[in-house]
């Protein structure tokens, strides 16, 4: 990636996204709450998840980390909201791997296609994924 | 195979020394400022070794043909370079280790466990690297004893009022660093040894960020333990060095066992050498061994007096540049500092800081730096780190601050 | 920079390997026949590393610039090389260690010590390297438990009966070695991991004299524990492999405690990252591990079997030629061997061999090869040992013999 | 030195004395013994002192070893042989001096002054020294 098509990325997505993140507050009562933490960077974020039955009705976040995982957090929340738990486990899944391996996905969302674009900007894909991860693990060790 | 110091390095010219790093006439425009994470390596060290490789190469110790005998040597005569450029005469004080981080755990384990017991203390810093800090953490939480953690004042220097208070007769070791490698401060540790010697507790110095332009001399100092890498002074990965001063030289216990550290072995039973020959627990990193003797051969070449003011003209100059944009935050202002220095961007995270700078050649770090402690007591996340070494220079510090500025106009 | 792979190295063309090692160019007339004691370097793999360290150098992990992300990179990709070359697709079996010794011990503290209970046993050989033995003695006296330590016959294999009846449902593990490094006796790893199995002991595999020359692959030998140096495969000093089957992953506890192996420090409290991550505390040996997988491509370049069959050729010539010398005797006639020869000459002391072959060129050892406890089995102090690698001759073999033959002249 | 040095050495000097070793035996009754032991060669001899008094009378020596090492006890044998403990420790510590510093010394017997002169022979230097080394340590950590 130039110098120029990094510009014109943050520009675009990352920074809108950035400033103003959907659903970016701190909420006292949600159904079950997530914690997504680089240990390597010290970004750390809170997602609160309300649900009805295994719908996810909404999603938040809250807590501190750089533009590109912050505006994943907020496509996210964006995302997840109005899944039940299997799609959303799903798609996180797909997710992370179209960041990490060779897999290519179509995802609906095209901003969900630009961030997995971004798996050759390196060293920061742990900062797309991170979110996405702490879902994936949340699913594998408490529900299934 | 003349390569080893073609050109003449001294003190006249470290003006011109960035020509003996080969990084920077492959990619003249890397403005390389991480140096606190790993030091580019001259030429002529990494020439040291791989000559060395090439048409010297032998296992020591027990050869009795020339080639063997003759890496045996160069293997001993590396530790007492060592030794010298260390101030001592007595090349038994110096141990070959994998890098700071082992040598303070093994100073944690061969040394401080046996002598621990219930009532006991250990002081460190709130500044200290995650390696100088989590051995003792992990000590105190097995023998259930107490962890001094001093403290920082609001710039970023020690406690010291705490420090005197928490080292007490029952103060079983105090490790600290000599430079601070997130905020670059300078500890004052002849006063903190001084403190420590006057209730008989030993010192360990964390020398990681110091080695290559402080005057570290165990005659002149008088610590008890001494740590550093090879690869933070032009040496190269995989090889460090513990000193050890002499009163606690019989003290030191063996890490691993196997080969080169024995006496004798029964089916029963065995004998172990004493240090530093003991903790030589198989085939030693022999070529490591001679890079970090050519690296101290390398910085007394250039005089630890000169990289040092080079080192303060930089740290000085960058200080000011920086200040000049109202978005920095400079993390830290200690009273002194050297080659280091945290600062963060409004609104805009040190990764993305990183991120942007790096598509204009500058190369810096971003993120906790292995110093949790210290950012959660200074109430951050993270920082944004740039760090000097002699091969540096202003004009990178002003495309620095250009690449800064540009990014926090685009990110407004 | 194209160092690498200047020359191509394949099946064919084993007999030219010789011109791959400089040593050979520059000391036309060394015949260096302790390759069991470390491997002689190719070009190639020394340019890996030594173009790195000039040309690519940067600490990894956490740094977001470019320079730093490719050594990431080169960094996991160089595991990933590794766990394919011992037959694995999973680089999370890989850990990189100082070497063989520290593999070694770091199996004995991090795994075997935790669950040491008394009444447990750990079984090893009488043949074993001190790196291979000590560690379980030591342990062994720690918890009062039983070493048991498996005889040789007189031939020099394993006593297989012996080994059966030791290994029961107490023993904790079973710690062998492929080749003895002073008999070059092959021992039957597939059969005793299968007795050991069967009683449901895991097997740690010293492959230090194996590695470059036997197909070793986790799928097919199913061992549970792998170790060996990479400066006995071509590699650099200072790093070598700690392979770990995928079900005690879990069990494997961090050795050192520092920066890179950690999930989260607090004052109070740290959590670490899982096997193989949590044993990197420290900078890493990063040139090391390009190193040792570069030579791991060098290997697979050569292909294993040709230079297994080139090491029994020479070792097959090796025997009858020193079989024509009478004042010598071969120490150890084990049903395989593979690349090193002991032996002993009449009334002259090893030490007194090698000084006088030393003149003629010829580099071999001379002495007890870390393995006491062996020679104290046999009856001997010492013995003179020949080893070959991929860049020995036949003609080497004659002059080695010529050169005994006059000694013994000389010396009679 | 060159092969023609080491073979004329050894012919002259070493060969003779580790052929006919002085001394070479083990004996039952002695005043006191002392090991010299290399671990990382092997060679082992022990070495059996009388004495009148803080005279030593006679030494013998017993065990296994290279021809330089057992050419080396054979001379300490004969050379400590009458003398005072005080000057044995002497003679000793300067003959390891010897063989591990820059110091010279001139020895009384050319014999040891040839065995010193071998301390550029790299890697048997240890072998030379073996016994008198031990002789050093014996007494330092007995007597003083
Ligand atoms: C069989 C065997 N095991 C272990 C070792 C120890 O290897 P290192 O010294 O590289 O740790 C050696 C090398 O001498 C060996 O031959
Ligand atoms: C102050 C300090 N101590 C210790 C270390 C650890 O050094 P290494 O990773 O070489 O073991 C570092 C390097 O990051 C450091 O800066």
């Amino acid at each position: 990636m130039t110098k120029d098509d990094l510009q014109k990325l943050y520009k675009s997505k990352i920074l809108p996204e950035n400033e103003h993140p959907y659903h970016f507050q701190e909420i006292k009562s949600f159904d079950f709450q997530i914690e997504a933490y680089n240990p390597m960077c010290g970004d750390k974020y809170w997602l609160f998840f309300e649900q009805h039955g295994n719908q996810i009705s909404n999603v938040f976040f809250h807590g501190f980390g750089c533009a590109l995982s912050k505006a994943s957090l907020s496509l996210l929340c964006k995302s997840l909201e109005g899944m039940p738990h299997k799609d959303a486990i799903e798609l996180s899944r797909q997710f992370v791997q179209c960041l990490t391996t060779d897999l290519n996905f179509e995802f609906k969302k095209e901003s969900l296609n630009t961030l997995a674009e971004l798996k050759h900007f390196e060293g920061r894909v742990d900062c797309i994924k991170l979110g996405w991860e702490a879902v994936c693990n949340h699913f594998e060790n408490y529900e299934n | 195979m003349v390569f080893i110091f073609k050109k003449h390095i001294n003190k006249n010219n470290i003006k011109n020394v960035r020509t003996h790093f080969p990084i920077f006439k492959s990619q003249p425009n890397l403005v390389y400022l991480d140096s606190a994470a790993t030091n580019q390596r001259p030429q002529s060290i990494v020439a040291a070794q791989s000559h060395f490789e090439l048409y010297e190469n032998a296992n020591i110790h027990r050869g009795v043909y020339d080639l063997s005998n003759k890496s045996s040597q160069k293997f001993e005569k590396s530790r007492s370079i060592i030794a010298a450029f260390l101030g001592s005469e007595n090349s038994e004080t110096v141990a070959f280790t994998q890098g700071t981080t082992a040598a303070i755990n093994i100073v944690a384990r061969s040394y401080l466990e046996p002598r621990l017991k219930s009532g006991d203390n250990i002081v460190t810093t709130v500044m200290e690297h995650h390696a100088n800090f989590i051995p003792w953490q992990m000590l105190c939480k097995k023998y259930g004893i107490e962890l001094r953690v001093v403290p920082i004042d609001q710039n970023g220097d020690l406690d010291m009022m705490q420090l005197k208070e928490f080292i007490d007769h029952h103060t079983q070791l105090v490790a600290v660093t000599h430079i601070s490698n997130t905020l670059g401060t300078i500890n004052p540790i002849a006063d903190i040894i001084a403190i420590a010697h006057a209730k008989e507790v030993p010192v360990l110095i964390d020398a990681a960020q110091s080695i290559s332009h402080f005057d570290i001399s165990i005659e002149h100092l008088d610590y008890d333990f001494l740590v550093f890498s090879g690869h933070k002074m032009f040496g190269p990965f995989g090889i460090g060095i513990l000193q050890v001063a002499e009163k606690h030289i019989q003290q030191m216990l063996p890490l691993h066992y196997g080969g080169g550290m024995i006496k004798q072995v029964t089916i029963e039973n065995t004998q172990f050498r004493d240090f530093p020959y003991n903790l030589d627990a198989g085939t030693p990193n022999i070529s490591g061994v001679i890079g970090i003797s050519a690296a101290a051969v390398f910085i007394d070449a250039l005089g630890k007096k000169n990289m040092r003011q080079h080192l303060e003209e930089l740290t000085y100059y960058a200080l000011d540049v920086l200040a000049q944009i109202p978005e920095l935050t400079i993390v830290g202002t200690p009273k002194k500092q050297a080659g280091i220095i945290s600062f963060n961007a409004k609104n805009i995270h040190p990764h993305d800081v990183a991120s942007f700078l790096n598509k204009d050649g500058i190369a810096l770090r971003a993120g906790m730096h292995c110093t949790q402690p210290l950012l959660a007591q200074m109430g951050l996340q993270a920082t944004a780190r740039i760090s000097f070494s002699v091969y540096n220079t202003k004009e990178e510090i002003d495309l620095l601050a250009l690449s800064l500025r540009e990014l926090i106009k685009f990110w407004s």
